[in-house]
């Protein structure tokens, strides 16, 4: 074992010393070592095989662990000075070790499991709701060529992916045998169900326009080619922006829904009925603590980053972002600032939007929620869909005004179908 | 002896309603959005409430029969623990009703600081129940975190004024106990200028807001007949438009001389109530101006004997508390001690109504109109 | 229906995340320990005796007379008075406990006392591991100087010494007068 | 590869038996989802990623949620019926299905014609040619399916809808 780790550690110098010389693109380093290591893995046998595996998943894992401990800080802090006051200020500098505390607390609080739930259900329902969240991970194309698996049906299984979820909030709410859980796992059910329609509808216009399934395709396509490829640089960096989807008519129509639907299949906000504390405690949540609580509250955070990332591959442009090809490279293809960097910037500022939501709104009834999924965003969906289609054959001059007019009269439409008679009419007050 | 016999038996009863099987939750004494200790029995046809029974009394302290062995004076400290955020007007009430009882006259100034004092309580109190009520909503502590920023201005000047925030003890039977000094007056006039911006944020925040209107317009309507019938008062009464309002009605102390209006709902639903809420905290900051312009100077509390012994008889007094008509009836044989001492508490006969107001509503909706009644348990339970 | 509501209220909300920021008005929040606590001159909490001079027992102003006693009205003052070698009753309690457990600080006994010696205390960090050790105060522990009095509620302390110097006036007067009323009536004799 | 298609193949064998096996309704459905998810495995195995998606969505998502529905309205869940699933003549009837599966299997076996080696040309299974084969032979059946759909959707709002009172 000795000689192949110091044969290991002088490939590596070679490799350096080769390589660092040129730099042609730098934002592929980590995909060059990556490739490098995968050769090196090769010739190892079964463990270089296990290894290389790992090497794809562990990393993922990792840094969105990473950003969920991030996000429950920026949450608190957010929150908090949305209210007016300081967020967690005591752990470390500005409370920036507060998620750790919370880790900590979380392991060393006593796992109660109710006397009368069922062990087997009440232990499996977190073990099965990490699957969905880590694997929606794996189809996100967080940089030029930094990707798990791109596979050819990417969005497909992402979708499919996420209808797990819905059976392992059913799980825990039936298993932890408490009234509340109980009516906490019938309205995730029926919530994570009815919103996969509008979730999947408002994806489809994408795959539409872009012809194929594979995520990092679709990532590709969300540049004007013409513009990255030529000189000027200010041209390479709007070539990069310009051409997102959310700049369309129906991509910006299709990203709203989106990015609804989202809201509703990550359980948060205006439609976090499964847990709403005011109402049913703490929903399917309620006889659980300790870790395995931790465990539910990283999945759901996970399985947000998933649906967030979606939401910025298909229509925020991935890893597109303003920056230009490096002067001194030959690679037509090369980047300045890696992908990554606007990859996880977009998820930050998406991740920010749903806090400040989180901070305004208050809850729908479980009614209301499911007449926003059927009667709101499905019928707009759909239409969407049509515009989308009707633009792709015309003209731009003639499909603008034509998108931009039939989306907003339909908007205008559904609104008033939705309004009921007693709602909303405005209330006046007579002051005797 | 282990009962469960390897599944899970079920402990709850399964009621046949007709051919739906019900699911019968208690909405418990450990329940986040109860307002205190409070239960509701609570059968579920799916979500849709079948039946409602509350049961009430967790709470009680059994302040009356206390205040049947104390003197006078020294019941009024526990009158601030009746409803205990807003207890100044608990005092007024208790203050009134011995002054009717013994007929002490009350002094101009101490008038004018009771009613000072009167209407700050009750922008505390609306401002609490309009922020727990959007709290209930669900929006997670944000407009009940801007309520609570503005109340703490307002108990700094209770803290100043009696050296308490919450448990005052401040007004004595023929006046108040310490005067209250001109720099005092000129924050509280500060106060009451900068208080119109926070309401019309609060406009801004809540009440276009498709989300707070939707779940609480046409939730829990209360018709006038049955508000009058069930002795419905206050702002729930005005919420179903009747016009009862004992500042205008009784115009007891001196509100005869503030010129104010009473507004009145349409449709007494909790969106109307809720409503009412931030409309009366508007007309207080009228009345509070226009105490604060023509307070007058001298003194505060006229001559007490310090052991009261009111001749035999018995008197009511009745204020309009933010709650609704909060009374108190004394009955006195001429010693130290009342004979009888009874306290009218708006919210427990507002709380009669909950079970015809929940039914055919949703789970959600029994914790919104709940909530819109306005219930403090320390006043249900005494 | 159509959204405006919402995005008029995540507007206030925003407002208030950058106001937090820049104006004080927006972030009332005093960080405790460090920060300064807000106690206001005329704050109460458990009430305390106050002793003129040096020392404590002797400069007591309370004379036991359990007027404070009888009108408390959760009783939570318990005194015993004091009795001198030869077994006479002093004007001073030899015992005065205040069960701070029970007090809620309702200042009824301060208006009672006809000798301004028991006055509210705003020192509100009373918080101990032993319930009956730590809360039931005696008489040494309620003690304090008349010049800590003047510290914590300088308006309230002013007020009693004018009142006491009074008193002591007009109690000299009737010393005075009684002694030349006597001595009018001496000469006669 | 091999090791993961004996693991699958066992969790296939462990969710059929514990779909029939066990007492508890609600663990059945939780084993068939296992079922359901080792199927999907192996399809990824095979390189055909849309079947395997297609397995995911509808049979994980769709039927085993409406499964979980119907087992959640339905009154006497835990089971505790527990009626003896050994009726006496159980052996006579294993020995009848193992004699109709071979006499099925291994004459199908014995006829058909493998290829010599059959990895020769892997075709390339891709989405866009599914749905190019889709759109274009098949498109009248696509109609049919789609307005089946329709149909069954709007009988069974019709069905679940509180009676209106007219």
């Amino acid at each position: 074992m000795q000689d192949t780790l110091n044969l290991f550690v002088m490939n590596i110098g070679q490799w350096l010393s080769a390589n660092l010389g040129t730099l042609n693109n730098p934002d592929q380093i980590i995909v060059e070592i990556a490739r490098w290591l995968r050769t090196e893995f090769g010739n190892w046998g079964v463990v270089g095989f296990i290894l290389a595996n790992l090497m794809a998943t562990v990393p993922l894992i990792a840094v969105f662990s990473g950003c969920f401990a991030l996000t429950t800080w920026l949450e608190r802090k957010g929150l908090g000075r949305i209210q007016n006051r300081y967020g967690p200020n005591r752990v470390g500098p500005y409370g920036l070790f507060q998620p750790m505390a919370d880790g900590i607390k979380m392991l060393l609080k006593e796992d109660i499991v109710p006397e009368r739930a069922d062990k087997i259900g009440h232990f499996l329902a977190p073990v099965i709701i990490m699957i969905p969240a880590m694997t929606g991970l794996v189809f996100l194309p967080i940089g030029r060529n930094i990707i798990a698996a791109s596979i050819d049906s990417a969005l497909l299984f992402f979708f499919a992916i996420g209808s797990i979820v819905s059976l392992s909030v059913f799980m825990a709410g039936w298993a932890s045998h408490n009234k509340f859980s109980l009516v906490g796992g019938m309205r995730a059910i029926a919530q994570l169900v009815s919103y996969e329609m509008p979730l999947i509808l408002s994806a489809v216009v994408v795959v539409m326009f872009v012809g194929s399934m594979n995520t990092s395709v679709i990532v590709e396509a969300q540049q004007i080619k013409s513009w990255v490829t030529s000189d000027a640089p200010a041209l390479q960096c709007l070539g990069q922006v310009l051409g997102w989807h959310v700049f369309q008519p129906w991509g910006l129509m299709g990203f709203l829904l989106l990015f609804v639907s989202a809201l509703a299949e990550a359980n948060r906000s205006p439609f976090d009925l499964p847990e709403a504390d005011s109402e049913i405690i703490a929903g399917h949540l309620t006889e659980y603590s300790g870790f395995k609580y931790a465990l539910f509250f990283l999945a759901e955070y996970v399985n947000t980053f998933a649906i967030i990332g979606i939401c910025t591959t298909l229509f925020l442009g991935g890893w597109n972002g303003p920056n230009i090809r490096p002067p001194w490279s030959d690679d037509p293809q090369a980047l300045l600032i890696p992908g990554f960097v606007w990859f996880f910037l977009k998820i930050f500022v998406l991740m920010g939007i749903m806090i400040w939501i989180r901070g305004t709104l208050p809850r729908l009834r479980i009614d209301q929620l499911m007449g926003f999924a059927w009667k709101f965003l499905l019928p707009l969906a759909i239409i969407n869909l049509l515009v989308a289609g009707c633009f792709y054959h015309m003209e731009w001059y003639f499909g603008w005004p034509f998108s931009i007019l039939i989306l907003c009269k339909s908007y205008a439409i559904v609104v008033r179908l939705n309004k009921s008679k007693l709602v909303n009419s405005n209330r006046t007050y007579t002051y005797a | 002896m282990n009962t469960s016999t390897g599944y899970a038996p079920r402990n709850y009863k399964i009621v046949k309603h007709k051919d739906k099987t019900l699911l019968e939750v208690a909405m418990g004494p450990h329940h986040p959005s109860t307002h205190g200790v409070f239960r509701m029995d609570v059968k579920l046809d799916g979500e849709t409430i079948i039946d409602l029974i509350p049961y009430f009394g967790y709470l009680h302290r059994n302040h009356e029969k206390l205040a049947e062995d104390m003197t006078y004076f020294s019941t009024m400290p526990y009158t601030d623990r009746l409803d205990y955020l807003c207890s100044m007007t608990n005092n007024w009430a208790y203050a009134l009703t011995v002054e009717k009882l013994a007929n002490i006259s009350v002094p101009e100034r101490a008038e004018y600081i009771r009613v000072i004092i009167g209407e700050l309580t009750r922008l505390v109190n609306h401002m609490l129940l309009v922020g727990f009520y959007i709290n209930d909503l669900g929006a997670i502590g944000t407009p009940l975190l801007y309520a609570l920023r503005e109340r703490e201005k307002i108990l700094d000047l209770f803290e100043w004024a009696s050296g308490a925030r919450m448990m005052c003890n401040y007004l004595r039977f023929g006046g108040i106990r310490e005067d209250v000094s001109d720099e005092w007056l000129a924050s509280c006039n500060k106060l009451v200028d900068a208080f119109p911006y926070f309401l019309d944020e609060y406009d801004q925040l809540l009440t276009g807001n498709e989300i707070v209107i939707s779940r609480s317009q046409g939730v829990g309507v209360l018709s006038k007949e049955l508000a009058i019938n069930a002795g419905i008062t206050g702002p729930m009464l005005r919420a179903s438009g009747v016009n009862y309002d004992l500042r205008k009605t009784d115009s007891y102390s001196i509100y005869d001389r503030f010129n104010f209006r009473v507004p009145l709902g349409q449709f007494g639903d909790c969106y109307d109530r809720f409503m009412l809420r931030l409309l009366e905290m508007r007309e207080s900051i009228t009345i509070l101006k226009q105490a604060l312009r023509d307070i007058p100077k001298g003194e505060i509390q006229s001559k007490v004997p310090p052991v009261l012994k009111p001749k035999p008889g018995e008197a009511y007094g009745r204020i309009e508390s933010p709650k609704g008509e909060l009374g108190f009836y004394l009955v006195s044989d001429g010693s130290v001690n009342p004979y009888r001492y009874r306290v009218r508490p708006p919210s427990l006969i507002n709380l009669t109504l909950l079970r015809d107001l929940c039914i055919g509503h949703k789970l959600a909706d029994t914790i919104i109109i709940f909530g819109s009644i306005d219930i403090v348990l320390g006043e249900v339970d005494r | 229906m159509n959204g405006q509501g919402i995005l008029k209220g995540m507007l206030v909300t925003a407002k208030n995340f950058f106001g937090s920021y820049v104006s004080r008005e927006r972030l009332t929040t005093v960080s405790y320990p460090e920060g300064g606590n807000t106690i206001k001159e005329q704050s109460r909490n458990i009430p305390f005796l106050v002793f003129d001079g040096e020392d404590p027992v002797a400069g007591m102003r309370c004379t036991a007379c359990q007027k404070c006693e009888k009108a408390c009205p959760p009783q939570c003052i318990f005194i015993e008075k004091d009795k001198d070698e030869r077994g006479k009753a002093l004007q001073r309690p030899k015992v005065f406990d205040i069960d701070a457990s029970v007090c809620m600080g309702c200042q009824i006994c301060v208006e009672v006392c006809p000798f301004e010696s028991i006055w509210m205390d705003s020192n509100f960090e009373l918080s101990t591991f032993n319930r009956f050790e730590g809360l039931q105060f005696n008489r040494e522990k309620l003690l304090k100087s008349n010049t800590y009095f003047h510290k914590i509620h300088p308006q309230q302390a002013q007020a009693s010494d004018d009142r006491l110097a009074e008193k002591e006036r007009k109690r000299l007067e009737r010393e005075a007068a009684r002694r030349a009323e006597k001595s009018a009536s001496e000469p006669q004799v | 590869m091999i090791i993961t298609f004996c693991i699958l193949s066992v969790f296939i064998i462990i969710g059929a038996v514990s779909t029939i096996r066990l007492h508890n309704i609600v663990y059945a459905v939780f084993s068939l989802m296992l079922l359901f998810s080792a199927i999907a495995g192996i399809f990824l195995l095979l390189m055909a990623e849309f079947v395997a998606v297609a397995q995911i969505l509808i049979y994980l998502g769709a039927v085993g949620v409406l499964i979980l529905f119907a087992v959640m309205l339905t009154h006497s869940v835990t089971g505790s019926s527990g009626k003896n699933i050994y009726s006496n003549g159980w052996g006579w009837g294993l020995l009848l299905s193992l004699s109709i599966l071979f006499a099925t299997l291994l004459p199908a076996i014995y006829f058909s014609d493998f290829p010599s080696d059959p990895a020769v040309e892997i075709i390339e299974p891709s989405v866009k040619k599914l749905g190019m084969e889709m759109m274009h032979s098949c498109v009248p059946a696509m109609w049919l399916i789609a307005i089946l759909l329709t149909a069954a959707l709007i009988g069974g709002i019709v069905i679940a809808a509180p009676p209106q009172k007219r």
